[in-house]
């Protein structure tokens, strides 16, 4: 077996020096009614060409993003990520080092991780950030439970423009630790309305922006009413490209921010891994969750970078840590800031710019479209139009004629009222040829 | 050596991008549009190239040589695997494309479901958790709504012994419960007495590691499950360790209720310097029901993916994550399985375990054993006993490994064992390669012995590491004075 | 744009530095009559998602063989190549460093040749062996100058079983020097003819096992007949997997063997670049072209290893050199060398094998469909057959059927008494429904 | 950091490949079966890749730094280039196919022969030479092949600058020509007296670099063609130099005949460590109809492959090698063509050529200068006047640099400049880094001729490199006892 290292007489010499027969010998310990005499009843040992053929064939059943307009979004975008980017995380450096727990020997990830708190900081426009948590929609739930630690409060208020599986994540981990949640009825220009449902209970308010339904909101408002009111403002990006073009959460006054990341660097992997960008207020430094980097010196007084503030965690502080989380999404960090070092300020305009114009290209042409009706008032590149008739039939009649045209909002969230809602992501990777055939396509199956 | 941060040129006008030229103004967005100064420098893609690949050349890496990081589990990370996750029609999908054009990914998952299923022993399996400790996460949730169902919902007790994993007790305090240690017995195993002892009527659930953190097997294991199932609480099993039994142990058959596999660990998706983890959470037939949304669902003439859990399960505990799970390392872990199939991966247990014993027999005379008798399992326990009489800590001995050209054994865990030194080879590595390692700790151990007679050698040990891409950091400086960002 | 570092600051700061006003002052040199003025009249620039469309745009227009039946060999052939391979050849230490002119920073690459030329001459069976050449038809005309060069005779024989491409290579550059050159009648079986032309101006024959018809031939003989009247064996083996199975060359008695080792570790990649295997007797040493690595020894007695006899080589002996080589095939010489390592010989063998029973099986169910004559007396993963009509278009119609069915043999060489002669190659590859699908496939347009 | 050799172990029982049991006897083969022992080792898998990852790290790489090796221009080689030339149905297509199946990979080519044409301005281009030496065999033939169509087949001499790279004698030789030397000015030009003095009837052509190999550019290039045309001869350019003048500079204006193109120098496609190159042949109208075989046609409704040049073209000198060249390269060199498109290729020159005279600007006050006047092209050239008076030779200065962390400059090249240093930047080294080299170098400089009044430091420089994987080789040794094989 290819992996495996040892043969018969290397395995013989090391039972020998051991001093044991066997290496049942080895599992003495194991009660001997679960000693599984035989392999379990799978498959053997393969070779590559069989074990690629398998999962070829896997992959050959479904519809390729990459070979079809595409135009669906959400909270998972499809984006052009340079070729540098999956190369340079492929180096065996960086795929195969773990957790730097001995940074002397580590300070590549290091520096990387330090790089990586420094961008999505400046990106979110916040003093301090994390070195990442398992996505945004965690990452959002780990928000509302430092709301909590920060205001001794109980309850968090949740927009009705907040990601419905982000709602869902929120309310299964806040109601875990015994806080309750107010989830606001969905709706399309959501996000003031949290106002309304503040009280001394409330630990924090989360937004979202783009929202769910693709609105941009300029929270500044809210965020002062919110932080009058005693509760924290925590504001969810599930779009992080959008950060190129619209405020930052902190210019708005955001105390903890949340963020999916995999626009940035990251596939779409039907789903995951994907990478939680969390920031927040320096006054909180202490009661954020996940890895710290910080920078120190060594022993010669030369600049390096350590993991920190772990008297946090869990492996010092056991059952008084501030989260159970042992894990970030390093490697999904380390696409992220390369992706994000190569865009650079001027890049991420840049491209944001084309998701502007594209998004905006494409409503322009289907609102023209008798019976659809774009709802979104305000957006970056997605948005959301009722359609004449189910959206979920339509997407699948769009799909069988080679076209992903969307999210039906009911994918989300089940909600009669929301049948005919369809949410259209445009980015930089979708081309003026697959906004026609989409237009044409959609207009036959209306 | 010194590779400056990106961000110290402050010259923000760069880009390794191309794109098209674009001078619509979005108008309509009026105040909401950001300001031109972000802050974020770009590096032309050879100046990034460079950037990146010369930091890589300063960390360790399972690739580069030994990692032998017990409880962390650092094994060979098949390039295979690597190649399959980034297929077209893999690594390009959208988890909210319509699950007609999705048939292929479902069965993958549903695959790898049926192949942690019955390698465990167990009915169900969640696959979402996105980590080990979210996987920990999971199966309390799963407890926590079985007792709530039951009407058990006093029980708010967990059961961790001494030697656990701290996200054992951090996960069973996140979700409210309290904790209550049980002893560890000389030998290593959980203090049944003890553990009969704690048992009470507001116990929910028991958390053990099996192996444990010693590298033991726990022997009574059977007897444990059967002491708390007849209290009416659960066994949730951190399997950070399955690696170590696979194909040769179900923990099914043992009487687990719930456990975590982390995929990194057993089935060998890349840690990629700390992530991403995956941790589906394996479930007895007690626990099944309460599984958090979504799950997919064999319909007959396809898979769909149950989303809301309404029709199937209303006891379902809720949604752990947006969208569905860690698809790029089932990908990978899958195509590991398929690679090794039932027989490869019990010759993985079996290697790790000879692997681990081999390393035991052959610095225990000169290293100090803390449960010599009987053989361990995947990982072989040191303590710092050998050093007494010697100003050389377990720090210090491991920080002289590193100019070695080896990474350090996990130190001080479990905590149960003073200055612990905790070693795992795993089955990927050749005895050419343990061999090299054992003559080089050998040749460390008699040179840090021999300081008790030569105070001046102490400091080769108090300064190591010598040849690593920096001296010894100061960690504490960094604590008290956090800078987590540039500028 | 993205290569590109400097930027109209730099510019600007280093032709002051310079102490020129533009950059057009760099380059007065240029006759006034050849400056231009503007871009050429081609593209502008473009980013790497238009370039990857327009480039996978031409892609798509190619039938690929991981898709399709596969039978088609005759000097190039479709093996497994570990994923492994590709990963560690793209790594940045081996894919951007240069010939190691400086070898106390290109230990990685040297200690590589040092070990691939071990690979090589274990293989052949020969003593000696160099760091690669361009493919296995330069290497064998590089052989037949080397022949004129020890036996200072001017003729080359050339059996009717060479691959008609590497006797027209010979040809050219034989010609070139100055050299006869005898190339005999395609057949076959056709490797011991080439005894009957020797005469006292042979410098060496050229014969090919297996041969481009799949024919396998024990040299034996020929070997010391050929030198016995003078002249060296020049032995070239196009499919470098059969000597996992067949005695080598350097068993049978060849002075030099030239080998085409694309099958390990290099893809098919349309033609090139492949890796030209050479090796030699020890006494030829001095006489062989290419690169040469060799051990020796640092400052501190340490081993290390460097390019050597570099003597022989053109930017030492300028108009005297043994050859005008500069470059060797290093890239895919670490291809080889990598997937030599992780094969060994029991991968090899086994692989071998496998290839061997596969095109058996092939061929027992060929040879039983009416019309279809079986040629190839004995021979490895290849095997020619006559079929009732033209070769090409058989060829033709099995592609046209989505079944890439092999060579005809006139695509090589243009003979009309080959018009219906069809070459088969069968590797680990090929499933039993791929063979299934080329016989019925193949009965139907016969 | 001693890397054993795979054959060290001496254990061939192994592999690192799985595949099926296969039992097979081939009895039809008889004596032609090959016994067991090949002495060819195999790894697993985790030991090949910790092989292969830790040798990679022995070597210097222009990812990590810059690789100012003149006349060999090492530039960033772009990753989407790669990405490229593995694309299914451009990686995995074998030569021989029906054409009807390769009309992509067809389009390729002479989409690749349309810009190199019209870089060139050049008429015609075979794509075959497999390198830039194989590329002037090529254009050479085509020379031979023209002088003997026209009755002019006693043109045996070839003019040849004595600056010129060693391939340009070395093919001359090859295919039978007589090399004559043509001498140069004292500003590093071809001096025209001298070769005026030399062009008699019987030459066949002269072979010139452009810019030339002192980094310079022929001045008097067109009056030098126009001189050799009128005499009957061919003028064949050697165009390792084209990133010096691609997009400002069409040799075709300047009256070349025939010159390669080092699609890995201009076009960057990888160097790995040797090889593999590429250096298709631009050919004038005069030359075009005696380029080798095969070439692409187009056939109105799509692209035919000429494999034997009956019917186009019966004068073709015949074949360079099995199959139609270096496609991997191609894709590779095209990729990089459209990503820079035909204002960014002019852009390559310029800044290549600018990055050069910065380098030369800031080292020229301390290191000489052989041609000081008027502005270098793409690589700046020194001698070792500046280091007399010291015992610190070139060499001894470059093996120096290795310690500084940079890969030293082309030494001892071109021939007719003493103890040569010659400096090639490229454009895709940013300031920055020019200046950290910049500086080092200053320093380094400095340091040596210190050494003028303190012979002790000398040995810094004698015994350098210090830091690198190896102290400095002797290379004496390896060639009077070759050794070139293990065991």
């Amino acid at each position: 077996m290819r992996y495996l290292p040892l043969n018969g007489a290397d395995r013989a010499q090391m039972l020998a020096t051991i001093g044991v027969k066997s290496v049942d010998d080895l599992f003495v310990d194991v009660p001997a009614s679960a000693r599984l005499t035989a392999p379990v009843n799978l498959p053997r040992y393969a070779g590559e060409m069989e074990v690629e053929a398998q999962i070829r064939a896997m992959a050959a059943k479904n519809l390729s993003p990459s070979r079809v307009p595409f135009f669906v979004g959400a909270g998972a975008y499809r984006h052009h990520v340079p070729s540098t980017v999956d190369h340079i995380i492929q180096r065996s450096e960086f795929l195969t080092s773990y957790t730097p727990y001995q940074p002397e020997i580590a300070q590549g990830t290091l520096q990387v991780l330090f790089e990586f708190q420094t961008q999505v900081a400046r990106l979110t426009g916040m003093p301090v950030a994390n070195a990442s948590l398992y996505d945004g929609s965690t990452a959002a739930a780990e928000g509302v439970l430092m709301a909590q630690r920060i205001t001794k409060r109980n309850k968090a208020v949740m927009s009705g423009g907040l990601h419905p599986h982000y709602t869902h994540t929120v309310e299964t981990l806040a109601h875990a630790v015994g806080m309750e949640t107010e989830a606001l009825t969905p709706a399309v220009d959501a996000e003031a309305e949290v106002l309304k449902h503040i009280d001394k209970d409330t630990a924090c308010v989360v937004v979202q922006t783009p929202n769910v339904f693709g609105t941009a909101t300029d929270l500044t408002k809210i965020a002062a009413a919110a932080q009058a009111a005693g509760a924290l403002l925590i504001v969810v990006v599930t779009e992080v490209m959008s950060l190129g073009l619209l405020k930052s959460p902190g210019e708005m006054g955001a105390d903890i921010v949340a963020v999916e990341g995999q626009s940035i660097g990251v596939p779409l992997s039907f789903g995951g891994p994907y990478v939680g960008l969390f920031a927040a207020k320096e006054k909180y430094l202490r009661q954020m969750p996940g890895r710290l980097c910080g920078e120190t010196v060594d022993a010669d007084g030369e600049r390096g970078f350590v993991l920190t503030l772990s008297t946090r965690e869990q492996h010092i502080r056991r059952d008084k840590a501030t989260s159970n989380i042992c894990t970030n999404s390093g490697l999904c960090a380390l696409a992220f800031s390369i992706h994000m070092s190569l865009l650079g300020q001027e890049g991420l305009k840049r491209v944001a710019k084309i998701n502007y114009a594209k998004a905006h290209a494409l409503k322009d042409q289907l609102a023209v479209i008798a019976g659809v009706d774009v709802l979104t008032p305000r957006f970056f590149n997605e948005f959301t139009v009722k359609l004449p008739k189910s959206a979920a039939e339509v997407v699948e009649a769009l799909a069988s004629k080679g076209i992903l045209g969307g999210v039906p909002f009911t994918r989300l969230h089940k909600d009669e009222a929301f049948d005919n809602h369809l949410i259209i992501a445009v980015t930089e990777t979708v081309s003026d040829t697959d906004m026609s055939a989409f237009v044409a396509a959609l207009k036959e199956v209306l | 050596q010194y590779e400056r941060l990106i961000f110290e040129k402050k010259d923000y006008t760069r880009t390794g991008v191309d794109f098209a030229d674009i001078d619509i103004m979005p108008s309509d967005l009026g105040d909401l549009v950001r300001g031109d100064d972000l802050g974020l420098p770009g590096l032309a893609e050879p100046e990034a190239m460079r950037h990146y690949v010369r930091l890589s050349q300063k960390n360790h890496a399972i690739d580069l040589a030994l990692y032998p990081l017990g409880s962390c589990t650092m094994k060979h990370n098949p390039r295979l695997n690597e190649k399959m996750a980034r297929l077209e029609g893999i690594g390009d999908i959208h988890p909210l494309q319509p699950a007609s054009t999705v048939q292929g990914a479902l069965e993958l998952m549903d695959t790898l479901a049926h192949w942690l299923k019955t390698l465990t022993g167990m009915p169900a399996v969640a696959l979402s958790p996105k980590a080990g400790a979210h996987g920990e996460l999971c199966g309390l949730l799963a407890i926590k709504a079985a007792h709530e169902a039951k009407g058990q919902g006093h029980r708010r007790t967990v059961l961790v012994p001494s030697s656990a994993h701290g996200t054992n007790p951090a996960t069973a305090a996140f979700v409210g419960y309290s904790v209550r240690e049980i002893a560890q017995t000389a030998d290593g195993r959980v203090d049944l007495a003890d553990l009969k002892s704690k048992i009470t009527d507001d116990v929910a659930a028991i958390m053990l590691t099996n192996p444990n953190t010693c590298g033991l097997f726990e022997r009574d294991i059977v007897d444990i499950a059967k002491l708390i199932h007849d209290a009416g609480a659960y066994f949730y099993c951190d399997g950070a360790n399955f690696n170590a039994i696979v194909g040769r142990v179900r923990p099914g058959d043992l009487g687990v209720d719930a456990m975590h596999i982390n995929l990194h660990k057993t089935f060998s998706t890349p840690h990629g310097g700390g992530g991403p983890g995956a941790g589906p959470v394996v479930l007895s037939e007690a626990l099944a029901a309460y599984a958090p949304t979504p799950w997919v669902v064999s319909t007959g003439n396809g898979y769909a993916l149950e989303e809301f859990g309404e029709e199937a399960s209303a006891a379902n505990f809720g949604r752990m994550c947006a969208f569905h799970g860690q698809m790029g390392m089932y990908v990978r872990a899958l195509t590991y399985m398929l690679s090794h199939g039932s027989d490869g991966l019990r010759q993985v247990a079996e290697d790790a375990v000879l692997n681990a014993n081999y390393i035991k027999a052959s610095l225990q005379d000169i290293m100090s054993v803390p449960f010599p008798d009987g053989p361990c399992m995947h990982e072989a326990l040191f303590d710092d006993k050998w050093l007494e009489g010697t100003q050389v800590t377990t720090l210090d001995f491991a920080k002289a490994m590193i100019d070695e050209g080896f990474h350090p054994m996990t130190m001080y865990f479990p905590l149960v064992v003073h200055g612990a030194m905790l070693i795992e080879p795993t089955e990927t590595e050749s005895k050419a390669e343990l061999d090299r390692f054992i003559d080089t700790l050998r040749a460390l151990a008699a040179t840090a012995l021999a300081t008790k007679n030569n105070a001046d050698e102490v400091a080769r040990f108090k300064n190591a590491p010598h040849l690593a891409p920096t001296r010894r950091l100061d960690e504490t400086k960094a604590a008290r004075q956090p800078k987590l960002t540039y500028g």
